[in-house]
């Protein structure tokens, strides 16, 4: 089996998912004939033609609410946001509309709204935002937002199948500069499970997306440099969150680094440190601590991106301060 | 103006279908009535006898469902406002009957629509029963008034956000269009909700995808207190058709054959692959936003000179009476099935149980089926101590 | 002085700063001759007239776009939504636009988005929501929710000389439901400074808005049943949020209860735990716990509602088996 | 279509005024030869001939400078995506001329209105710097390419989500109105962004109102990759108009001095009270999207035809030399001119320095003036070590 890029691992899981259940169907702003503004969609169109795979107006809250439209009447929609930043447009159909209907309505709406998200691409602060946070207090919502090539395609793919819609968060960082070998199976990844990025004794980094990566990274100096041995668990998705996944690594190693991309204030680390609180307080040996993005809109400037935004040296920096707590 | 005559028949059209059961009575039975024309057909409407008597059916079952609600609402029996159609129920029965549920047509009322809904199969117990948040209600206590559908019976619940249905629609009728399906959907928007960005995409949307799609602008001179000239500096409402490329019409929506009729050449578009048609509906709101909106922004006498000119079923029974072939008889036999039905079904939701707390955990997904018990509840049922109620702990204001 | 309700608060305080200053304005749906849904701004069209006092279309996005363009031209608009959760219409505006003016182009934004938010009112899950998680991780807005007459005045007033955006979140519940006698001068409350509710020794709540009142009740009933001295921290600004009051109460009582009306999940209970296990977790004899919504959707029936909602057996419960801890 | 004479005079134009200095050589300065007839108006604009070379020299600016952005680019100077209006100048430098700077009007650009930004007094330094991330940018490196506005010169910087800037502007000129100041305020939007709610929403809000707004649709035949059909029924955006009350006009946005006339008019209309115009203009975007696009979607032909056809420079300067009172070497040395203020001003911007880390934490609020060092930074002014710089770190790709 050849490797394949996370972008290609959306893009296959795509490709199943539409042989597989002629339910599904792609809606978006340029997905078809040119493929996608990062080419995910690429040859869809092709294969399947313009009834399944819609270019559409600039309308993320048309393309969302004609989504749970047709997810009511049994399809399986798959929206893209051309970037994850234009969700906002469509923020009340989905946390007013989408979220509510089956509760409020016994309306079936499964669909997914998928997009290339997150920062560190030099995209200025309207083309690098981190959505999840502000979806995570909607209940009626999931949210997955996956690090690995392997994880994209298994989760995409529990998406598309789940019975309720799915946020579907990509990191534009990771499209092209990640590969991996894929299982030929039919590869799922069930939401709502945790993975262990990195085994590890001393301390605990809980994270998710492209800081996967950064975390992996700052383990692997940790232990060349300090003899520190990390645990990283990669959260994969948000919501639901896999407390059982985070109470084991927090009784495992008694100290929590969070690492994630959004700002600081009101971002997702809030919610994890919570959790630890009411369910493994007695386990921790320091406080749980947050590495971030500063509060501030992500600035266009490489230095000034860089300085916002988590490094691998802030997670060393801050790790060996925990570990020394 | 919707006075031509509509050159499409209603052949198609089963209403006292297979949808009713022995302990709900069909809707409409008692116009049965075979020792009379009943299918000589409308010249103007093409409606058949028993069809016309049909419309008048549903008028006067909204006019009198609404009145029984304001009764139980002046009881404290209703949990939050009430919201009337008085004076529009023409606009809502005529629209809606335009659809043909035999074909699976799906509509998306709003909070003026009670009759369109119920020419879809609604019934009134489920009605009084959402309005008195009851367990079996339809949305089980969960929400308001006549928000709640019912996709068998082709009726889909709105939410508050106006506009936000237009979208939903397009895609309800796109999954139509996607499997070469025969259904057409209907989706009304008040004047005020055109103002929203959400009916401008969602309209723009289905245009350019030609989804089967009849939207219905009620312009009842009223978005709550705003009147139509500070909504829009348009003309009319009609005049915005041509700027999504789809077909316009607009009508008297006071008068309920012109509404069928104007609707009903909508619906054959869009069954014919025609499109999305915008329709305006001129008719007016009579009472406030809901009831506790005193109207004080409406000038002197507008109200009474609706009341007193332009009231629908006033209009559609003298009109029913004119045409000869009907008699004021057999409207008062009407008038009174429909006071029975509410009569029976206000008994049934008066005596129906309230549901309990935890039953607000149930069916946020489909996976997993219920919330967490919150961990300072585990083994309680009930959240709110005695004393917590306090004085003026009611309905909200708005 | 008389007393006057929360609502007529607001209304004074709208009032008196059309008097001091010409470049305050307000618009919003149905505001001016009807005044508003709640009447909170009854009589300010007729004092001020038509051209500052604006009946707006059906468009949350139009007003809040409209008063940040006026804003920009050095104008004050105050904007209304009929009700809270229509603010959601104007997410991407409010996010995007209205909260990185300043940052990505110098332009100054003062202005105020206020409304009427929150449950215990059988309003169902559109009129009920309480807003404020979702605007929390969106550095350059500013949020306050009062819970007092007082603070109702005082905190519009400073949220309209704010020098950039203020979501002033009202509770509806609170409207007509409290009095208070106001201080007779210009009434101005420091936005970013929580308010000490009640002095105690053993537990601390820390909370806001409607709840405020749920925990001051359940701080008697525990006093009077259970002899335990509670502390109630009104926290009233929510973004900047009094970090110093916080950390004070956490030093002094060692046990923190935090209680909010929204969701469980995501809600700001998880900020705040975060920040006291970044500043005082020595300070922690116990977890941080949380009395809040249970994450469904706001329902309607009444005993759906209370269920759903804390309650002042809620907060007497937790708070014991806090203190037991 | 934009063809009857401009009934309006431009008397209160004083182009070449106060904001220029001594180290910024006023704009078009190269065009003042007093011993031709400057003053003599052009019969259907109204234009002196030195305003006619006025907009020559714009759009030659405009293109040249984004000529020189190409080449930055692909030297990797420049950080972001390169947005080119090639084809298009006409249309940004022509509407924007119409806008009395001395009166205060603002004007809200997209990314194709580089030459709307020059007329009002942008200069090629900031344009460069602000493609570089420069500290010295208008932004500071915080926004992307012409992202960025000034107050004072009368431009707003727009964000990225499409039709936002349509309620901004709204309300921009609303307080115009509500100060009785005689300002006016134009926003452009792409036909793509005509689909927005907010686009709806803003431009509903303004006729409502009646801002002295003019709203210029720039219909260059895509949205990224999305033809006009896809992106509206409509026959045209002209059609719009009417749905909103407001005043419509459509012309060729390829004809520098159509395009200056029909938006003087509606400048005029706005000026006069008459509120919100809508204005069509038909151009094409020669280029794609943004510089990595590779426009496989274009039918072939189309581009060439318009470059051959329908360039607005060549047909500019076409009729410049026809009309007889201007010779080509007149245009030559305006060529030479805009070219010798991109070299400077590159050469300018290529020196300036980039920001630094902690800049980044200034400004968001009034009050607080800064953001907290995060306290894993105190002390660290490099957020990231040189290994972490991968391979292919760089430009996003869309
Ligand atoms: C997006 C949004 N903003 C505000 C409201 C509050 N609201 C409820 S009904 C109403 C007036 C609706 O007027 P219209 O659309 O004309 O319908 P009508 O009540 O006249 O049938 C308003 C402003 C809402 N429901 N949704
Ligand atoms: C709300 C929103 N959705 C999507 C995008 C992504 N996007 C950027 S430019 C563009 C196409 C714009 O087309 P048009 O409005 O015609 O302007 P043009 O580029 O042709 O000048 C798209 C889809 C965006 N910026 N904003
Ligand atoms: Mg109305
Ligand atoms: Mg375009």
């Amino acid at each position: 089996m050849p490797e394949v890029t996370y972008l290609e691992a959306i893009r296959q899981a795509l490709f199943e998912e539409m042989e597989r259940d002629p339910s599904v169907f792609c809606l978006g702003e340029d997905i078809g004939a040119y493929g996608g503004a990062f080419k995910v969609t690429e040859g869809l169109q092709a294969r399947f033609g313009e009834g399944r795979v819609i270019d559409t107006p600039i309308s993320e809250a048309a393309i969302v609410g004609a989504a749970a439209g047709a997810a009511h009447m049994g399809m399986r929609p798959v929206c893209e946001m051309q970037f994850i930043d234009f969700i906002s447009c469509a923020y009340d159909m989905l946390t007013n509309y989408v979220a509510t209907a089956r509760y409020r309505a016994m309306l079936p709406c499964p669909m997914v709204v998928r997009g290339p998200s997150g920062g560190y691409v030099r995209g200025g602060p309207f083309h690098s935002q981190n959505p999840e946070a502000a979806f995570l207090h909607t209940p009626g919502l999931k949210i997955v937002y996956p690090a690995t090539a392997s994880d994209a395609k298994g989760l995409l793919k529990a998406a598309i199948r789940d019975d309720d819609c799915v946020l579907f968060f990509e990191h534009k960082y990771l499209y092209r500069r990640i590969k991996e070998t894929l299982p030929a199976t039919d590869h799922v990844v069930p939401i709502g499970k945790a993975r262990l990025a990195r085994e590890g004794r001393d301390l605990s980094i809980i994270t998710y997306a492209a800081t996967v990566w950064k975390a992996l990274e700052a383990a692997e100096q940790l232990e060349r440099e300090d003899g520190l041995s990390i645990e990283v668990l990669d959260l994969r998705s948000l919501l639901p969150m896999d407390d059982d996944a985070i109470v084991a690594t927090v009784r495992k190693t008694n100290r929590v680094l969070i690492v994630h991309e959004d700002t600081r204030t009101g971002g997702i680390a809030g919610e994890i440190t919570a959790r630890i609180n009411e369910r493994a307080f007695e386990w921790l040996d320091a406080p749980v601590l947050r590495v971030t993005a500063a509060d501030v809109p992500l600035p266009y400037a490489p230095p000034l991106e860089d300085f916002v935004l988590p490094q691998t040296a802030d997670i060393v920096r801050a790790a060996r301060q925990l570990a020394r707590y | 103006m919707g006075t031509r005559a509509g050159g499409s028949s209603n052949g198609g059209r089963r209403r006292n279908g297979g949808t009713t059961t022995a302990a709900q009575p069909a809707a409409g039975a008692a116009m049965r009535a075979p020792d009379r024309t009943d299918t000589a057909r409308d010249a103007q409407s093409g409606l058949s006898r028993a069809q016309r008597l049909e419309l008048y059916y549903y008028m006067r079952l909204t006019r009198s469902l609404e009145e029984r609600l304001v009764n139980l609402y002046r009881q404290t029996k209703v949990v939050g406002g009430l919201f009337r159609s008085l004076g529009q129920e023409a606009d809502a029965v005529g629209s809606a009957y335009a659809l043909d549920r035999s074909k699976g047509d799906i509509l998306s009322p709003l909070i003026r629509n009670l009759g369109s809904m119920l020419v879809q199969g609604a019934r009134p117990a489920e009605i009084l029963r959402q309005y008195m948040a009851k367990g079996d209600s339809p949305t089980r206590g969960r929400e308001l008034n006549i928000h709640y559908g019912d996709l068998v019976r082709g009726f889909i619940g709105q939410i508050s956000h106006l506009g936000d249905m237009v979208p939903v629609m397009a895609g309800v009728t796109l999954s139509f269009k996607m499997r070469g399906q025969d259904r057409v959907g209907l989706v009304y928007v008040g004047d005020g909700a055109t103002s929203t960005g959400a009916f401008h995409e969602g309209l723009n949307f289905a245009a350019v995808q030609r989804c089967p799609l009849v939207v219905v602008v009620e312009n009842n001179g009223y978005a709550y207190s705003t009147p139509v000239a500070k909504q829009t500096a348009a003309a009319q409402f009609l005049d915005k058709a041509a700027g999504y490329g789809i077909a316009g019409e607009r009508a008297d929506g006071n008068d309920v054959l012109a509404t069928y009729q104007v609707t009903k050449r909508a619906v054959d578009r869009a069954r014919a692959g025609g499109g999305v048609t915008l329709i305006e509906l001129l008719t007016y709101r009579r009472k406030g936003h809901a009831e506790h909106d005193n109207q004080s922004y409406v000038p002197p006498g507008e109200i009474e000179h609706w009341e007193r000119e332009n009231d629908p079923l006033d209009r559609y029974s003298r009109a029913l009476l004119a045409s000869g072939d009907v008699d004021s008889q057999e409207l008062a036999a009407i008038d009174a099935r429909a006071q029975q039905e509410i009569d029976a079904a206000a008994a049934d939701a008066e005596a129906a149980p309230m549901p309990v707390g935890p039953d607000a955990l149930v069916g946020v997904y489909a996976d997993p089926p219920a919330a967490e018990m919150l961990w300072f509840r585990s083994g309680v049922t009930s959240a709110v101590a005695v004393h917590e109620r306090p004085a003026g702990w009611g309905t909200h204001d708005a």
